[in-house]
């Protein structure tokens, strides 16, 4: 457990360089304030993005090795995306109302497509559950984390493909669009919330590990009868 | 395997229909918004009362707020199109100021009863004093 | 499909081979194998893991632990998937598509397997089935449906014949069906392997094993 | 050649089953004609929007049932029927496309019926020249939609809340056909070209082609 530990103390005393960035770095002319929250939105759908390209690759590993290892990092992974995908939704809606004056609309391809992808994945977890057998669970649960992961790349570029009401990226190849006060918050708290995505993932992994090791110990087939002893037992 | 092939030519196939998608324009099929040069060349398809959404930047120095409806110009740097909103405006609402209405032609004015602010990928420091107070 | 055939005369083998489904180790450590022509027995308590065993050596589930092959391709690995048609499996519910009738489970099975559908009428016959051939699954008996599976095991001709509890439930004539199947397969260099709980059901066997607590033990 | 014979078998097998059976003529059917006479129950008299509103609840509903076409009951195996298959050497792609081909087939009967009914009851106004496009966009609709179905049916089989639990994975995945299929009978009334609407429906067609021909033997063996 001490390495969790130790993430999780290096993730906490980033949170904490994270949020001081957060707080001083100059807001947006336009957006005032509000242009902070970029600082949570932004880091929580990259640690998702992030997180369901594990799951994938995860399963992937998987379907070619079936080692126990790469159930659990698929799984892992998978909670902990759907979790980044809520804290990235709702943010975006607190902003978008905010801002833009409205929380939701399914007009837009971004929002629509997070919310589709935020279902896919919410699926993934619904059919771990439903499934039993720990072998069955993982083969399974692998193939549609497989197949889920092909709408994320549509997510990403739903902004470029469509004509949204959400923004483009400001990161591109050719350079950023913020300013470079802004944008170095930004990073930093992109690497924040990646280094807790990896604390967390190691303590979800782990707790797995116990999990499976708690499960009751198997029994072996032909133990659970024994011969009859009719006789011995009286008034039955 | 012949199934290995048809993965891997699916694959490509795939890909490069994601290649004509885009160089096809999917995104200008589906007209969530009409910038005002696209409204204004596409005035026909649109009598009035038909309810599209149109974005622009709110021009400098045209808006004048009424007692519950407030009058401006949006600007592509094309065409300017005047504007009717009948309805508030968010608080970040402003002249210069991205903006997303909904609405419908009623003659030569875009009648609009919602606007939306819509900021860009742009990210600006303000000047001295700030020339957005949020309130 | 260009994997090599090992040397091994055994048409199926498991060496120290265990399965668990769920929570329950079904079987621990199995070393077993058949020869062609070889006839072998296993006789066990009710949940002792007798079609579990069956179902590993079909390839139908894979091994967790220990190794073994049928036929050549190692178990639990896609080399199964070119050797499963050469195994044939009566488990003790006989499997029918309710809504077709005897004779449709029958071609649709002889044509999935690949197999030509003229000889679907003879097999009828051969079985005893001629006059209900077109009676819905649904409404045909215990031993019908059994010896629709028998003609369908005529016509595909398993190298590898696995019965659990075959004979259970069937009037001599379908018992002596059950038997002639096991003579043929026998007698064309396949190997047998009868499963049930009850030794008299071993006539056959040249080999018999005790299977208790995950484990085999020979009884001859 | 055995990958065709299978696959065709499969198929021929599937439909004689739906013609004894008739769980989507005598039950997907009738439940979707119902709920299309729920909306304008709804919707109180407002006769005009009920003729706007048509085309799109008749998407929205064919992709929902449709859901249940391909997750029709006859289209899932019993575990015993999965081991026989399994023995007698059938390819899990093979199964995977018959299955396609069948629930294709019977998934646009069931568009062209809803169709119909939905003309009837609602008298939509529709664009001239509508219906090639319509018919065109809803084949391919049928067709991902099956492949979709039938993927999430192999990785619920056998769970007990299987029918509910494949709808959840499926519905979401579906969101490109609803869109392809309700944008080319929109781009047809603005005049617009249907080409990206195809080639989205296309490309979603494919890519789950290709997912099922690709993890069929994964998946065969997840169902044990």
């Amino acid at each position: 457990m001490t390495r969790v530990r130790v993430l999780f103390a290096m993730a906490g005393a980033a949170v904490a360089v994270g949020l001081w960035f957060a707080f001083t770095a100059p807001t947006d002319a336009l957006q005032g304030e509000f242009s902070r929250i970029i600082n949570i939105h932004v880091p929580s759908l990259w640690v998702a993005f992030l997180a369901f390209g594990v799951t994938a690759l995860g399963s992937i590993l998987w379907l070619i090795r079936k080692k126990p290892r790469w159930d659990r990092l698929a799984s892992a992974s998978a909670e902990i995306g759907v979790l980044f995908t809520a804290i990235g939704l709702f943010t975006g809606m607190v902003w978008g109302q905010a801002v833009w004056g409205r929380a939701w609309d399914w007009g837009d391809a971004r929002l629509a497509t997070t919310a589709v992808m935020f279902f896919v994945y919410l699926g993934y977890l619904a059919l771990r559950r439903a499934t039993p057998d720990q072998p069955a669970r993982a083969q399974r649960s692998a193939v549609l984390g497989t197949i889920a992961f092909v709408q994320v790349p549509l997510v990403y570029f739903s902004v470029n493909l469509f004509r949204t009401l959400h923004q483009t990226q400001s990161i591109r190849p050719d350079g950023s669009t913020m300013p470079p006060e802004m944008l170095i918050a930004m990073l930093i708290n992109v690497l924040t919330f990646t280094l807790l995505y990896v604390a967390l993932m190691a303590a979800r992994t782990e707790i797995a590990v116990v999990e499976e090791a708690a499960a009751p110990v198997a029994s072996m087939a032909g133990e659970g009868i024994s011969p009859p002893r009719l006789g011995e037992v009286e008034d039955v | 395997m012949i199934h290995r092939r048809f993965v891997l030519l699916g694959i490509v196939g795939v890909v490069g229909l994601v290649l004509a998608l885009t160089l096809t324009g999917l995104g200008e099929n589906l007209t969530y918004y009409l910038y005002p040069t696209e409204a204004v060349e596409q005035r026909a398809d649109f009598p009035d009362g038909n309810r599209f959404r149109l974005a622009g930047l709110v021009v400098s120095g045209s808006l004048i707020e009424g007692d519950d409806d407030m009058t401006f110009e949006v600007t592509d740097g094309g065409a300017t199109v005047p504007v009717l909103l009948t309805n508030t405006a968010p608080s970040l609402f402003d002249e210069n100021v991205p903006v997303l209405l909904v609405g419908a032609w009623f003659g030569d004015t875009f009648v609009a009863d919602e606007a939306l602010i819509r900021h860009d990928e742009n990210y600006e420091i303000p000047e001295e004093g700030g020339a957005y107070p949020v309130e | 499909m260009a994997h090599e055939t090992p040397p091994v005369a055994a048409l199926a083998t498991l060496n120290r081979t265990g399965v668990t489904l769920g929570n329950t180790r079904v079987l621990s450590d199995i070393t077993f194998s058949v020869a062609p022509g070889e006839v072998v027995g296993v006789v066990g308590a009710n949940g002792s893991g007798k079609t579990t065993l069956l179902r590993l050596i079909a390839s139908l589930i894979a091994p967790d632990r220990g190794d073994g092959t049928v036929l050549g391709a190692r178990l639990g690995t896609s080399e199964v998937f070119t050797i499963r048609r050469r195994i044939g499996l009566i488990s003790h519910i006989p499997t029918t598509i309710p809504e077709l009738t005897l004779e449709e489970n029958l071609l649709h099975a002889v044509r999935l397997a690949g197999h030509e559908t003229a000889k679907v009428a003879d097999s009828l016959r051969a079985v005893g089935l001629e006059g209900s051939s077109d009676r819905k699954a649904s409404d045909s008996s215990f031993g019908m449906k059994r010896r629709t599976e028998v003609a369908r095991l005529l016509i595909t001709k398993p190298s590898i014949l696995l019965l659990d509890e075959a004979i259970s439930g069937l009037d001599s004539d379908a018992h002596a069906l059950i038997d002639a199947l096991v003579d043929r397969t026998v007698g064309s260099g396949g190997a047998v392997i009868v499963v049930s709980h009850d030794p008299l059901q071993m006539e056959k066997a040249s080999t018999v094993f005790g299977l208790a607590v995950g484990a085999l033990t020979e009884m001859t | 050649m055995s990958f065709w014979s299978q696959t065709m078998e499969i198929a021929r097998v599937d439909m004689s089953l739906e013609r004894r059976t008739g769980d989507v003529t005598r039950i997907v059917v009738p439940f979707a004609v119902i709920a299309l006479l729920v909306f304008p129950l709804a919707l109180g008299v407002d006769l005009s929007g009920i003729s706007r509103i048509g085309p799109a609840v008749f998407w929205a509903l064919g992709v929902l049932f449709g859901m249940q076409v391909a997750l029709r009951q006859t289209a899932s195996d019993s575990p015993e029927r999965r081991d026989l298959y399994a023995l007698l050497g059938v390819d899990p792609a093979a199964k995977f496309t018959g299955r396609t081909i069948s629930g294709a087939v019977l998934t646009l009967g069931f568009f062209a019926a809803l169709l119909v009914a939905m003309v009837v009851l609602y008298s939509p106004r529709l664009p001239e020249g509508w219906l090639a496009p319509t018919l065109l966009s809803a084949m391919l609709v049928a067709i991902g939609l099956t492949e979709l179905g039938t993927l999430a049916g192999e990785v619920t089989a056998g769970l007990r809340s299987r029918t509910s639990l494949a709808s959840l994975i499926v519905a979401p995945l579906a969101i490109p056909l609803i869109i392809g299929g309700s944008q080319t009978l929109e781009s047809v009334a603005r005049e617009a070209t249907i080409l990206p609407w195809i080639l989205l429906l296309l490309a979603t067609d494919l890519a789950l082609a290709v997912a099922g021909v690709g993890l069929a033997r994964p998946l065969e063996e997840a169902s044990r």
